[in-house]
């Protein structure tokens, strides 16, 4: 091929740059290992890692949650079509990420109660910042009032990326779990962001907000979980104009925390201002129905620094793996779900409650997950938890440092609790009394 | 158009079939799921939560059963094509083959199971391959730390313009505008945007590189920075980096390096060395994550040292007793992803890295520009390239001659390469181009592939000739033929509900 | 007619293009193998082994990089047919949908990475799993014990022979001729050959079952027994099944279930209180192995109490201290497989009884059933049934029709079938029916998927009228159209080495 | 559909089956469990297999080896259509398999060295049992003479099977691990049958074999390691009439014994009395190139009673499964495997025999596998090493009894040790300190 090319050496394809910044040495990297040698390297960082699932039964939650995920999901997700294609640009041969995309787009339509649904982003909280600035670009202002049950990994990212944008963001601090709004200067929001359930785990009744959203023009931003609407009322249902949520209870494996999936549905009225991809239904020359990127002049390939977004790569893989969970599911196992994992959380936050010492954080009803207050450091009591195989929840303290608009009081003896429907009683009993041990 | 529902369809011919959706498929009362039994109290809902909590009706999701699930999903990968099945040679999208084991590795319980949450004690595995793979990374770029977190490249170029606003603003110094080639992606103005800036375009010149003399024209103290890939979007290597980062470097400016396209430059030249003080790299692009039909990818960013102290945290990092700890830099800029970025494409990228050594990256360099410049040189008479002299990774020629002579354009070319089997390439992209024709081949493919590739594209120049019409109506061998994309802009059904509308 | 060496092929339009074989893509010095690094020292071979084992030359295998490999044999799927893509109705095949669960079950490596050799001691788990399954097979047969180790279900058959045999010769019996009906599988026969014993074949009545009375002729002291499937292949449940049981017995003969239909009775009767005294079950067919393109299966042998002393060995049991101990039957015919059978086989047919229990298995029979019915009866105009009755799992469908009204054969109406985008039935078998077409949906397919099958056959049936030229030329939109099968055995190339010669 | 049938219960369905021996109560089992129920059950069973990979390093051979089988190769050959397609009866919708298997029987004709091969058997030891047929076909005759390097458990197989065939099994006995043909009365045989290497690893000199068989005008069938001719001369370079083989060295996991893959090939002369099915290549109506199965008149499905053997399913996904690991291995892999096998199993040959009281039971060269007697029971011997994580091989006793013609002497204190490609030195010299310090 070099003679083909008239040359007689590799280097000679770079001659062209500068000598005086190329690499003498090359790279400063050990010798390639063949990949039986790299597995075993890999296989050691996998067993320094305790707190898999095969060695510890999981109750933590906070976004990332361990729901059952059936062989045949992981089988269709995996099928090299699926996972070794590009975006779709050419639709006549990409009917298959296309249509699946369609249908995901549909699902989360559905769970959102909102009509129009893009084909992902890159987690939950990303898509927060995109509802934040769709909500500034649809009202041409700044502010941005943020509850403070919002996750406090969201409230990080969208408080960085304001930086760039200029966003002003406003946090709203809590009392007994609930929005304390009178506490806040709403005037001039571009959004009003809840979460349902917020992170702590409480359902708030969303009238206030949504009302506090219409008497300031701005737009109603809940953030959501995927699996919530089995038993509960959408964001459509409460009034949102925008749902975000993170996907990742959805089918996919808590893989450390990423890649998860990043959802977003909207009302019609804001479809020229949605951030990243959507597909459309059309037909072929010879009209049959056909999928298709669509939309397309919002996107930052044709509109550059006025696109609606800089997205590009999205999660396609793991909204496709959603569609197929969901299939999976289907109407009744959708809402099996969420009632199970509702009645494992009753019971076990019934359990502990009657634990001298445990308090609960807030008397407002929940869904999989709740807080507690415990007599000691929450993080010392998870470590001694460990020890009976239990990885049970996430101090607050861990998510949102020493102090948060979110509670009252310390963060440091309050634990997150979630409960799935993987969870069976003798597992939640076990927690029980291992916790009543430690803590007597 | 659509199916009554619940037609199960017979199978496609392998392909050539239209699908029903899954919604269409649906039967009422129909499942697949299946739970493990908890014996957990079946405590009726209404007794735990408030009935204003409770939904009036459940959602209404597809209803089939598994054997069901598998046929329409199964069926559906029959209408795609990947890069499993053939060449890919889209540019500026690296679509190469990616190796088998590093799926294998993302696939061990032992790390997709770990919750992102646990505490560092349960992760340490974990902690040593993200600080493991951040000095390789750091090897690979010539920078001094890089953060993880972005979760594709576009989210590193906000993530890195956001850390030039810091770097700046910690220097109590206001600057408005970021320069960009005209031949940028489309990722990195609109990056720019939300990052605070203004753009400044910078023209080409003849040679497709920046054109040195605008871009000092266009410097000034208010300048934050550039946007640069190098090789551009053209493949070709800004040739005046050195000069343009002296002269970036004198108003006070940062050099941003888009690393999309470090397929070209592994191992022979880093961008820390040319000057630069930021980089994002597409892990997606570069380090073995196949493409998921449009994710995920990560998009780590690099910086020089003087950019530490603003990364985002929390970072893993290696405390002085040995284990693995989380910290945040000093004057951080925050959090830019949920929790860690997309682990899973992390743990891949250092098994490729693992796998190929200095050497081996250095290889998949050589070979991914060989392979373009092979391309390049047999196609000359066919499509000649826009530039033509030597290029790096990819090459963009153009299909004017074509169309000038049979009205035959560059799309039309595109789609026939659908009938000959292969993926088009990228089409009207760089915008600077006529009729542009983007080619990337990669390394991975073979010599025998490439000269098949070429000759589908001789054919396609021989029925431009010889059959316009033909080509103006193709693909018709495709599962679908050409796609009326209009039509879905015009009349927009984005969800099943629409469509029933 | 083989594309050059070396000659990496576009990707097949999704099936659609022929691919060339792994060696005409081979190019001399490419691999993709990597192993360990070991440090073992790298003796010469010559100082290891005498020179005169040493081969003068490498064995020339395909040389592809990994990525020809994945292209190759992922373009190769795109030109196949397969359960998951759509309804098999394949009959006497029992292509039914298998749960992945079942083979996620068989992908656990403390399951199939334990060594055969290892002792009972390493392989506790592998000895319970054994004697659950045995003894759930059981029950499920109505039998005293089974062996595991057949591979599939002719291999069981053949076992059961030589188990008939050991019994006839333990009781200084010695028997001749084995009775099996015209419908009978042609492994039955078949299998008695091997079994040291001959065939007696046994004719069907008008209503396509055992010639009681015919049957009663051929008894003797010489028949060693009957070889029986029941439903038989016409999928016709011998109602005099009890007659049948008790003739034979008298003559001091035994009865041989053929348990390859099994998906007909589970759950409604047995072959232990039908009289049977061996069983074989196709654990492939019943009990979710998928196919694997012709196997493997697994064919286990059920017997009744006076057999069990026979049984292969050695078999798993439980000793008395409540671990699992291999052991031999006194009298046991000896070993019948290398190991212990298709293991990994065994493991999805237990995963798949427990998943089902008793229940969940007779509702497999019952819509197996009922499916096979509703299509029997939906066709009753279009391809009557030969037997025109309720019958079980199959039905057989007669083409006659057809072919003597427009010349079009059953052959062609299964292979435009192929065209519809469905799988075939099976032609030509039972020998016994002429044109015969039989149709086995299972109890995976869909009602809707039935009308979509049945659709599809009175359109062809209406095309048999229309265009019966056009179907004799069927199929012509599959991969290949139709194949020229006498060239094939004409002119063998069974070897790329001979298709070069 | 019930009423469409005029029918409304079930039950209806079964009417014509005898009352008296129809079920009552339904079958005698549990009810059914749910998927992830299951899933608990069987890892139970899994974590009781003390000897699986991950726990015990593997020196057990005798025809099951632990190979490197990379990710590639599983991922290809669980591809569904590989998996849940039937036997090939349709060319025009199986082309995938139908090539895959053609591709595998041009491999296995390449390293058998004979131009013939079927498309799989079940394993080796009932290939065995074809080839013997086939040879008793052949001739006419019913002796078959089978040295007793053969696998024991083959011969077992051999002798089970002739039981009914009525063949006459001749087994030969060994001086010095050769086969000692003058103890046996060859006469008449139908088929030489040897092993090469032979199961306790060693090989023979195959010249004389050959030559005897030449002179009884029988067949000369080699029963081979499928790995060996990757530096071994093969069968058809030995002048073998059969080949067959055990082929779970290419690709297929350790499966506790099955499935795996009977190799089978043959002489053109013999090719109307080849068990199985076979593949050819032809081409379609359009004159392009298409495969089939072909020679379908020795089957049993058409011949039926007079078929050439009763095998209808058989094992082609390991067949698929071999053609791609042959893939992946190529011709330089393929060598390379077989080298580094015979060093690893010569470097740790010499370091047992260092050790007091082991010694060699042949001085024959051999490949990978080799026997050693040691100073006590074998199995007791390897009841110690499992302590140390090694499952050190397997005792003679265990394969073929107290006595076997294959040894002079006693078996028990005989053990059979296999080293493959994937054993590093430090696991070798592992194995030889253990050793040392379990016999000191
Ligand atoms: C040159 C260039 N820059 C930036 C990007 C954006 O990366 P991502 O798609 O991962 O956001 C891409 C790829 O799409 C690219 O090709
Ligand atoms: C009725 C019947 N008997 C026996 C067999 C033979 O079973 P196997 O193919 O597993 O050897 C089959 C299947 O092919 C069959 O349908």
């Amino acid at each position: 091929m070099l003679a083909f090319l008239g040359m007689d050496s590799l280097d000679q394809l770079f001659a062209h740059i500068p000598a005086s910044v190329r690499l003498a040495q090359g790279l400063d990297l050990e010798s390639g290992m063949s990949e039986p040698d790299v597995a075993a390297v890999f296989a050691e960082y996998s067993a320094a890692n305790r707190g898999q699932l095969s060695r510890l039964t999981c109750f933590a939650g906070a976004g990332a949650y361990d729901h059952e995920v059936p062989a045949v999901v992981k089988m269709l997700s995996s099928r090299s079509e699926f996972v070794t294609a590009y975006t779709p640009y050419q639709p006549e041969v990409a009917q298959g990420v296309l249509q699946a995309i369609f249908e995901f787009q549909t699902m989360v339509s559905r769970i959102s109660g909102l009509p129009i649904a893009n084909a992902s982003l890159y987690d939950g909280a990303t898509a927060l910042v995109e509802a934040l600035n769709m909500a500034a670009g649809a009202t041409h202002r700044q502010k941005v009032v943020i509850s403070s049950g919002v996750h406090p990994h969201w409230r990080a990212v969208a408080a960085t990326f304001a930086r760039g944008t200029g966003h002003e963001v406003v946090v709203v601090p809590f009392k007994d779990g609930v929005n304390d709004w009178d506490r806040v200067d709403t005037t001039g929001a571009a959004a009003i962001v809840v979460a349902y359930p917020n992170y702590l785990g409480v359902l708030e009744d969303l009238s206030a907000a949504r009302a506090l959203a219409t008497s300031r023009d701005a737009l109603f931003v809940v953030c959501g979980d995927p699996l919530a609407a089995g038993v509960l009322k959408t964001a459509g249902d409460w009034g949102a104009d925008v749902f975000v949520g993170e996907g990742q209870p959805l089918g996919t494996a808590l893989s450390f925390g990423g890649p998860f999936l990043g959802l977003f549905a909207c009302t019609i009225e804001q479809i020229r201002r949605l951030p990243g991809r959507i597909v459309g239904e059309t037909v072929d020359s010879n009209d049959r129905r056909a999928f298709v990127t669509t939309l397309r002049a919002r996107e930052q390939d044709i509109r550059r620094e006025k696109a609606t977004s800089n997205v590009c790569t999205n999660q396609t893989l793991m909204a496709v793996t959603a569609a197929i969970q969901l299939g999976w599911l289907g109407t009744q196992g959708y809402a099996e779900i969420a009632t199970r994992c509702a009645q494992g959380a009753h019971y076990l936050h019934d359990r502990l409650l009657a634990i001298e010492g445990v308090t609960a954080v807030s008397s407002q009803p929940f869904l999989r997950e709740f807080a507690l207050r415990l007599p000691r450091r929450a993080d010392d009591v998870l470590d001694d938890l460990v020890g009976a195989g239990i990885l049970g929840g996430l101090s607050v303290e861990s998510l949102a440092g020493a102090h948060d608009p979110s509670l009252e009081g310390d963060t440091a003896d309050v634990v997150l609790i979630a409960v799935t429907e993987r969870r069976t009683r003798v597992e939640l009993d076990h927690y029980a009394d291992v916790l009543s041990k430690v803590l007597s | 158009m659509s199916s009554p529902g619940g037609r199960a369809a017979s199978a496609p011919l392998l392909g050539h079939e239209i699908e029903p959706t899954v919604f269409e498929l649906s039967v009422p009362g129909r499942s697949a799921f299946q739970l493990r039994t908890t014996g957990v109290p079946a405590t009726p809902l209404r007794d735990l939560i408030l009935a204003r909590h409770l939904a009036a009706a459940p959602v209404a999701l597809a209803e089939v059963s598994e054997r069901d699930l598998v046929g329409h999903y199964t069926r559906l990968t029959h209408r795609q094509f990947s890069v499993d099945l053939g060449a890919y040679p889209l540019g500026s999208c690296t679509m190469k083959y990616n190796p088998k084991f590093c799926d294998a590795v993302a696939a061990d319980p032992g790390l997709n199971s770990v919750h992102p949450g646990a505490p560092a004690s349960l992760s340490q595995g974990w902690l040593e391959l993200l600080v493991t793979l951040e000095s390789k990374l750091c090897a690979i770029t010539g920078m001094a730390a890089a953060t993880l977190q972005p979760a594709a490249g576009a989210a590193g170029e906000l993530t890195g313009l956001l850390l030039m606003r810091a770097y700046h603003e910690a220097n109590g110094d206001v600057r408005r505008r970021v320069l960009i080639p005209d031949s940028a992606h489309g990722t990195n103005p609109a990056s720019v945007t939300l990052g605070g800036y203004e753009v400044t375009t910078i023209p080409s010149n003849d040679r497709g590189l920046v054109d040195l003399a605008a871009l000092k024209a266009a410097l000034g103290p208010d300048v934050a920075g550039i946007m640069l890939t190098n090789p551009n979007t053209l493949g070709l290597f800004e040739e005046e980096i050195v000069e343009i980062a002296a002269a970036v470097h004198e108003v006070g400016g940062l050099l941003y390096y888009d690393g999309a396209n470090l397929n070209a430059i592994l191992g022979v030249i880093r961008p820390g060395d040319m000057g630069f003080d930021i980089v994002h790299m597409n892990l997606h692009k570069t380090f073995a994550t196949p493409h998921g039909g449009g994710g995920p990818g990560a998009g780590p960013v690099a910086v020089s040292p003087r950019l530490v102290d603003f990364l985002p945290g929390p970072r893993a990092t290696r405390a002085t007793q040995g284990d693995y700890v989380w910290s945040t830099p000093a004057r951080s800029i925050g959090r830019v992803h949920g929790w860690h970025g997309n682990a899973m494409v992390l743990a891949r990228a250092l098994a490729y890295i693992d796998v190929h050594g200095g050497e081996g990256l250095t290889r998949v360099a050589q070979h991914a520009v060989l392979n373009a410049n092979w391309l390049r040189e047999r196609l000359r008479a066919t499509l000649p390239a826009a530039y033509d002299r030597v290029c790096m990774h990819e090459c963009v020629l153009t299909a004017t001659g074509i169309k000038d002579e049979f009205g035959v354009r560059g799309l039309d070319v595109a789609k026939g390469l659908l009938e000959e089997g292969f993926h088009s390439p990228t089409v009207y992209f760089p915008l600077i181009v006529d009729e542009a024709l983007m080619f990337e081949p990669t390394e991975t493919e073979s010599l025998q592939t490439l000269e098949s590739l070429a000759a589908s594209l001789e054919r396609l120049a021989e029925r431009a000739r010889r059959d316009p019409d033909g080509l103006h109506r193709a693909p018709q061998t495709t599962p679908v033929s050409r796609v009326d994309e209009a039509r879905a802009a015009r009349h927009l059904i984005a969800t099943e509900d629409a469509a029933q509308r």
